[in-house]
């Protein structure tokens, strides 16, 4: 069980998930799950890191994951307050709504 | 692994799993005796001896009732977030040491669900899933008072959270380690022969923040706002009815043991005692006793509250957590580590 | 037990792309990353698992869910114009950009077929991460802790709604 | 003893002070600071002076204070000199300069607020240390600094009343001339330079006294390019033009800068670098001629002024134009010596009519004066006293220098054509000079009742000024007496002797016989008597009815004298207004059709791309997702090397 998995198994997965939330990224017009997608592709990297990190015996993986958490989480922070002041002008967060920052 | 390590590994975490609901039947006629008393009325004493057959009777009637879901919910989620509820109150009870240890065919098994390194941490993430049980609930109600009470429930759990993590970074940081058999064996012994190594005396600020959050996580009164009966209807589980509605009292009350056990476990001491060195079967059952009766304690502590204070207002309650209880929480936690270079320093 | 896992988090993942409703795609993301927590486990991440179910379902999503609570936002309805170029671009970009990304990874995996090494124990421990975090990596953790703060005052100010002059 | 350059800094010193917290601190501290700084300077210079005097002052002085500039073959110091020339100047730049100093507060007392007044003493102050520097300097660079030092200063004190427009104008112009002058010194710089390799005084000189044919013919343009730099600064012909107009500013500043100093900066360059000009004749001949021109052209303006200031001013283009007369015949001790008396009495000059200009109310226009004797006995005998000095009657200081400048022309052989015009020069001098007399203190009184009433002599710290001065127009001359008093008699010679040293190749004139020389006096004492008596019988006798008849004769002469030759309308036709047009011709053909339009084809050239690269910015979000992703999976197909 633990132990015998092997790292290309890992990658897949991550490969995997990273293209999920592509999909989404680029064909979601909600905001929020625009945004979603984002905080998923995210956790692919997260994946492929400790997998690395795994394999290669260290515990670095885990530190930089460490770090991007704490990261994501001021970025969703950050994120849902603009979607929040966004709403209130404009009603909505379809992002193919918003589009006043063009010629 | 063997057929025994499997039942082994199987009875110790149904065993809580089990235990924990069937107390909470005799819990809630110790809660309406216990009530009845400071409020000077005689309470259930109808059913049985004492009225002690109040409250099975009250859960089959629970069970018997007819289910009504209105139109317009969202029934998957309706449906989930009671279960939700009940598994995030059980599931906590699984890093609680609620004993010393038993020795089995050579191999000594500590009584405890899961004896993980992150044991704490396990707490609080399970924590956060009770959450998603309210808000859920109230989002998928399609009802403004439990949407009102799923949104004040969660925000008011997320603040709480805080204050009550950083309390018990500082235990935490005393013991050295999330593993909360690790916590209970470091309060083990007495200074000066007389007085128990609990934390509460190290950190009495910190129980003070960890217990008080601890009402607000368990929604019990004085900060019951989401059910808020009288604003709210009754919050996010207005729209349940028959067990669903029970499957929210039943985690409720579950909560409220876990909790004490919590606070046993992390100020109290947990199974252990001065003076006490557990051996063999009776010594197990002797520190499950010891833990049994300091948990029971605070349940009741719990109760009486319950009973004596009223209820704050919203904006209080959030002045309290963040404005108060974060920041002494801190303060704590400071205080925890200038006690602790001290204790390195006085080795040294 | 670990392609359990990668399943769950993959259809979970798949669904929250899929789910025209918000809420339910925020609620697929959760089991997702419990999943995904449940990978970081088995990748001798304890630590890690907790704390991306800490923050991540316990924090972050909760906060979606709470916006979107907030700004009650409905399904997504269908658009009247189709952007029909848009739209293949994407999907010809997207294929593209999969399958080199699977080839690369699967190349890069059979190359070196490594199976996870370490003590699962040693590697995991947080007594032992926590030392380095707060040895080699103390600077790195002190800039992160002035970001989250500074999060914290933007996110306040952005999303305040009171905008009348302070006299 | 103190080091040279404390002399110059001390009036630096001053004018920080003035100039940065005078206008807080009021007149009284203005007044010490400057006062006393430029006392202080006097003081500082007379204490190296007269140890140096004493003991005989045959070597000079090199007080080198560091490398200043160094850059490749250019190796400059910074460093001071002190030699008989220097000490000359020194000598009555400090004292001179410290008794305007001190006229000046009188003069300025009343008219100026408390911020002109002290940005006045600020300007002279800084004025001052310019003059130091220029007269100390060691190198030619040096020397330079404090050339264009003293020309900001003038620039900045003729325009001192800046809200008048003929002072602006009159700064501004003066500025310009002298740029044309400095032009020609720097290229001179630049000519030594190459030819010499150094900037030094000593390593130039000692390089062209020791082998003079190797630096032939640059020798002849460095001296030409360095004479037009004097010509700029002490104002000859073609460029004297800024000199008269400079008497916009304050009537000390005339006297300090556009009489007694500055101007004769120029004589002094050329003195300084006697080495060179005698070693190229032809240099020598352009200066001697250039000289004689302007004395008798600017003489001969001069008496058809009727501005005080105006006759004052072409009075000393005249002898400056003496000066170089004396320069480019050899006669450099001379020159130098007509410096020092000119210093004297032209500052008397100058100083009295401002006392006049004080008493008249402002009025500056003679034919409202007359009959000032008897109202301003002080200021009347001494400027009797400078006129007479400057007309050459002996023994006053005049005439020593001017009979030693004739005698130098005499000397120089030839046709002796400089020497009838500088004969001629010298009556002029003394008709127009007795005219300025004449109008102004004899006669009757030509002004308004209410400037009669007013009529008042100066205050004690403007005549006492006028007095010293008075007395030293007429000592002044006795350092330098000429031959035939004796064989030692000219002090003054002696001590320049080091400054000229002989040289191979160049003759020194042979001394005239006594006789001529007794002759030579009686001629010029006699044409300068001449002058006078014919002054004071047209204008105090017969009360200007003669000169009339003759204005009246010959209209066209004499309005064309009258308006200075009209040179400055000739300026203005040959090079003013070609080069506003040229100006103007560059500013809208070059920097607005061509650079401007170049400019502005490039803006347009963007704004054009941005017009049309605007349309990607959909303003959607999706849309530069991917953008994004697509540059992504072209850079990923190129790495891996796909397409």
């Amino acid at each position: 069980m633990i132990g015998t998995i092997p790292l290309s198994e890992v990658l897949i997965v991550s490969g995997a998930l990273f293209c999920i939330g592509l999909c989404g990224a680029l064909l979601r017009r909600n905001a929020i799950q625009i945004f979603l997608s984002i905080e998923l592709m995210m956790n692919s990297a997260n994946l492929a890191i400790l997998g690395y990190g795994a394999s290669l015996g260290t515990r670095e993986g885990q530190i930089v994951v460490f770090f991007v958490i704490a990261i994501a989480a001021a970025e969703a922070a950050v994120g849902l307050a603009i979607f929040v002041a966004l709403f209130r002008h404009t009603e909505t967060i379809d992002v193919n709504r918003i589009n006043l920052l063009k010629w | 692994m063997t057929l025994l390590d499997w039942t082994i590994l199987v009875l110790r975490v149904a065993l809580p799993a089990l235990i924990l609901p069937a107390i909470v039947t005799p819990l809630v006629w110790v809660e309406r005796r216990v009530a009845a008393f400071i409020q000077d009325r005689p309470g259930p004493n109808r059913v049985g001896p004492f009225g002690l057959l109040q409250s099975p009777a009250d859960i089959l009637k629970l069970f018997m009732k007819e289910e009504v879901v209105p139109t317009s919910v969202d029934r998957l989620l309706f449906f989930l977030a009671p279960g939700l509820a009940v598994f995030a109150a059980l599931s906590t009870f699984a890093v609680i040491p609620y004993g010393s240890s038993i020795t089995i065919h050579g191999e000594e098994v500590p009584l405890i669900g899961a004896n993980v390194s992150i044991g704490l941490l396990y707490v609080f993430a399970i924590t956060s899933i009770s959450v998603y049980a309210i808000v859920l609930a109230g989002w998928s109600s399609n009802n403004k008072f439990s949407l009102m009470g799923g949104i004040r429930s969660s925000a008011q759990i997320i603040s709480y959270e805080l204050a009550m993590t950083s309390a018990a970074a500082g235990v935490i940081l005393a013991a050295g380690s999330f593993r909360l058999n690790d916590v209970v064996g470091m309060q083990a012994g007495t200074w000066l022969g007389f007085v128990p190594r609990w934390n509460v005396l190290v950190q009495p600020l910190g129980f003070l923040i960890f217990f008080v959050s601890a009402f607000a996580e368990t929604n019990r009164l004085p900060f019951d706002l989401p059910e808020a009966e009288a604003e709210l209807v009754a919050g996010y589980h207005t729209e349940y009815s028959a067990m669903h509605f029970g499957s929210y009292f039943l985690a409720e009350y579950i909560n409220v043991i876990v909790a004490s056990a919590m606070t046993t476990t992390l100020y109290f001491g947990g199974w252990s005692l001065p003076g006490f060195h557990p051996s063999g079967i009776l010594g197990a059952v002797a520190s499950i006793a010891i833990f049994a009766a300091k948990t029971a304690f605070f349940v009741l502590i719990f109760i009486w509250v319950r009973w004596t204070l009223p209820r704050f207002r919203y904006d209080q309650l959030m002045t309290l957590g963040w404005k108060t209880l974060l920041p002494l929480s801190l303060v704590n936690l400071f205080w925890a580590a200038a006690i602790e270079m001290w204790r390195m320093g006085a080795g040294h | 037990m670990f392609e359990v896992f990668a399943a769950v988090a993959i259809v979970f993942a798949a669904l929250m792309v899929l789910s025209r409703n918000p809420v339910r795609s925020v609620l697929s993301l959760v089991v997702a990353f419990f999943a995904l927590a449940g990978c970081y486990v088995l990748l001798f991440s304890p630590f890690i698992a907790v704390i991306q179910v800490i923050v991540y379902a316990g924090a972050i999503l909760v906060l979606f869910l709470f916006v979107l609570m907030l700004l009650n936002v409905g399904p997504e309805r269908p658009e009247k114009t189709g952007r029909p170029i848009q739209t293949l671009l994407s999907g010809i970009a997207i294929v593209l950009f999969a399958g080199f990304l699977l080839s690369t990874l699967r190349h890069s995996g059979s190359a070196a077929p490594r199976a996870l090494a370490g003590e699962p124990n040693v590697l995991g421990r947080p007594e032992a991460l926590a030392r380095e975090l707060f040895s080699g990596y103390l600077l790195h953790f002190e800039a992160v802790s002035i970001l989250l703060l500074s999060a914290l005052v933007g996110a306040f100010v952005l999303a305040r709604r009171d905008r009348e002059p302070r006299g | 003893m103190i080091a040279l350059w404390v002399i110059p800094v001390i009036p630096l010193v001053g004018f920080a002070l003035n100039g940065l917290l005078g206008t807080r601190l009021g007149k009284g501290f203005v007044s010490a600071v400057g006062v006393g700084s430029a006392g202080l300077a006097t003081l500082a210079a007379y204490s190296r002076l007269i140890p140096y005097l004493s003991s005989g002052g045959g070597t000079p002085v090199i007080e080198p204070y560091g490398s200043w500039i160094v850059a490749g073959s250019l190796s400059i110091d910074l460093s001071f000199r002190l030699d008989p020339l220097s000490a000359l100047m020194l000598s009555f730049v400090t004292f001179v300069g410290f008794l305007i100093h001190v006229y000046s507060v009188g003069y300025m007392h009343h008219d100026e607020t408390d911020a002109g007044y002290a940005r006045y003493f600020a300007y002279l102050n800084l004025f001052l240390f310019a003059m130091l520097v220029l007269v100390l300097a060691e190198t030619f660079l040096l020397m330079f600094v404090g050339w264009e030092g003293v020309g900001l200063c003038s620039y900045l004190l003729v325009g001192y009343y800046y809200d008048r427009e003929y002072a602006a104008a009159a700064g501004k112009k003066a500025f310009v001339v002298n740029r044309i002058g400095d032009f020609g010194f720097l290229l001179g710089m630049f000519g030594l330079f190459t030819t010499f390799g150094s900037l030094s005084y000593s390593e130039v000189f000692g390089k062209a006294a020791s082998n003079p044919a190797l630096y032939q013919p640059a020798l002849t343009l460095i001296c030409l390019c360095l004479f037009v730099g004097a010509v700029g600064k002490s104002a000859q012909v073609p460029l004297y033009v800024w000199l008269p107009d400079a008497m916009a500013g304050p009537t000390p500043v005339s006297a300090l800068i556009h009489a007694a100093t500055m101007v004769t900066a120029g004589v002094y360059m050329v003195t300084r670098c006697n080495v060179l000009f005698r070693l190229a004749p032809e240099a020598m001949a352009v200066v001697a001629g250039i000289g004689a021109f302007t004395a008798i052209f600017a003489g001969t303006i001069a008496v058809a002024q009727n501005d005080i200031k105006k006759v004052l001013a072409y009075s000393t283009v005249s002898q400056l134009g003496y000066m170089f007369l004396a320069c480019g015949v050899g006669a450099y001790v001379a020159g130098m010596f007509h410096v020092m008396t000119h210093a004297f009495f032209k500052a008397c000059l100058f100083l009295g009519s401002g006392s006049v200009i004080h008493a008249m109310g402002g009025e500056q226009d003679m034919r409202k004066m007359g009959g000032l004797k008897s109202k301003l006995p002080i200021t009347f005998w001494t400027f009797l006293v400078a006129t007479l000095a400057i007309a050459g009657i002996p023994p006053l200081a005049g005439f020593f220098s001017k009979d030693a400048i004739l005698a130098g022309a005499f000397e120089a052989g030839g046709l002796r054509i400089l020497w009838a015009v500088g004969l001629f020069t010298a009556g002029l001098t003394a008709f127009y000079m007795f005219r300025l007399v004449s109008l102004t203190f004899f006669g009757r009184f030509r002004g308004t009742p209410d400037q009669e009433h007013h009529l008042h002599e100066s205050p004690p710290s403007m005549t006492l000024p006028l007095i010293v001065l008075a007395i030293l127009s007429v000592v002044g001359g006795w350092v330098g007496l000429p031959a035939v008093f004796g064989e030692n008699a000219n002090v003054f010679a002696r001590f320049l002797a080091p400054v000229l040293p002989g040289l191979k190749g160049v003759e020194e004139h042979a001394a005239l016989p006594h006789a001529t020389e007794w002759a030579l006096m009686a001629v010029s004492v006699l044409v300068a008597a001449a002058g006078l008596l014919l002054a004071w019988s047209w204008y105090a006798r017969g009360e200007g009815r003669t000169p009339a008849r003759i204005a009246a004769a010959s209209p066209g002469v004499y309005a064309l004298v009258a308006d200075k030759f009209r040179i400055d309308e000739l300026y203005g036709v040959l090079f003013v207004k070609p080069f506003y047009w040229l100006s103007r011709t560059l500013w809208k053909v070059v920097d607005v059709l061509l650079i401007d339009g170049v400019l502005n084809a490039g803006a347009f050239v963007v704004e054009l791309t941005g017009d049309l690269l605007r349309f990607l910015q959909t303003g959607n979000v999706r849309n530069y997702a991917l953008t994004f992703l697509l540059g992504l999976v072209a850079l990923l197909l190129v790495v891996a090397g796909w397409i």
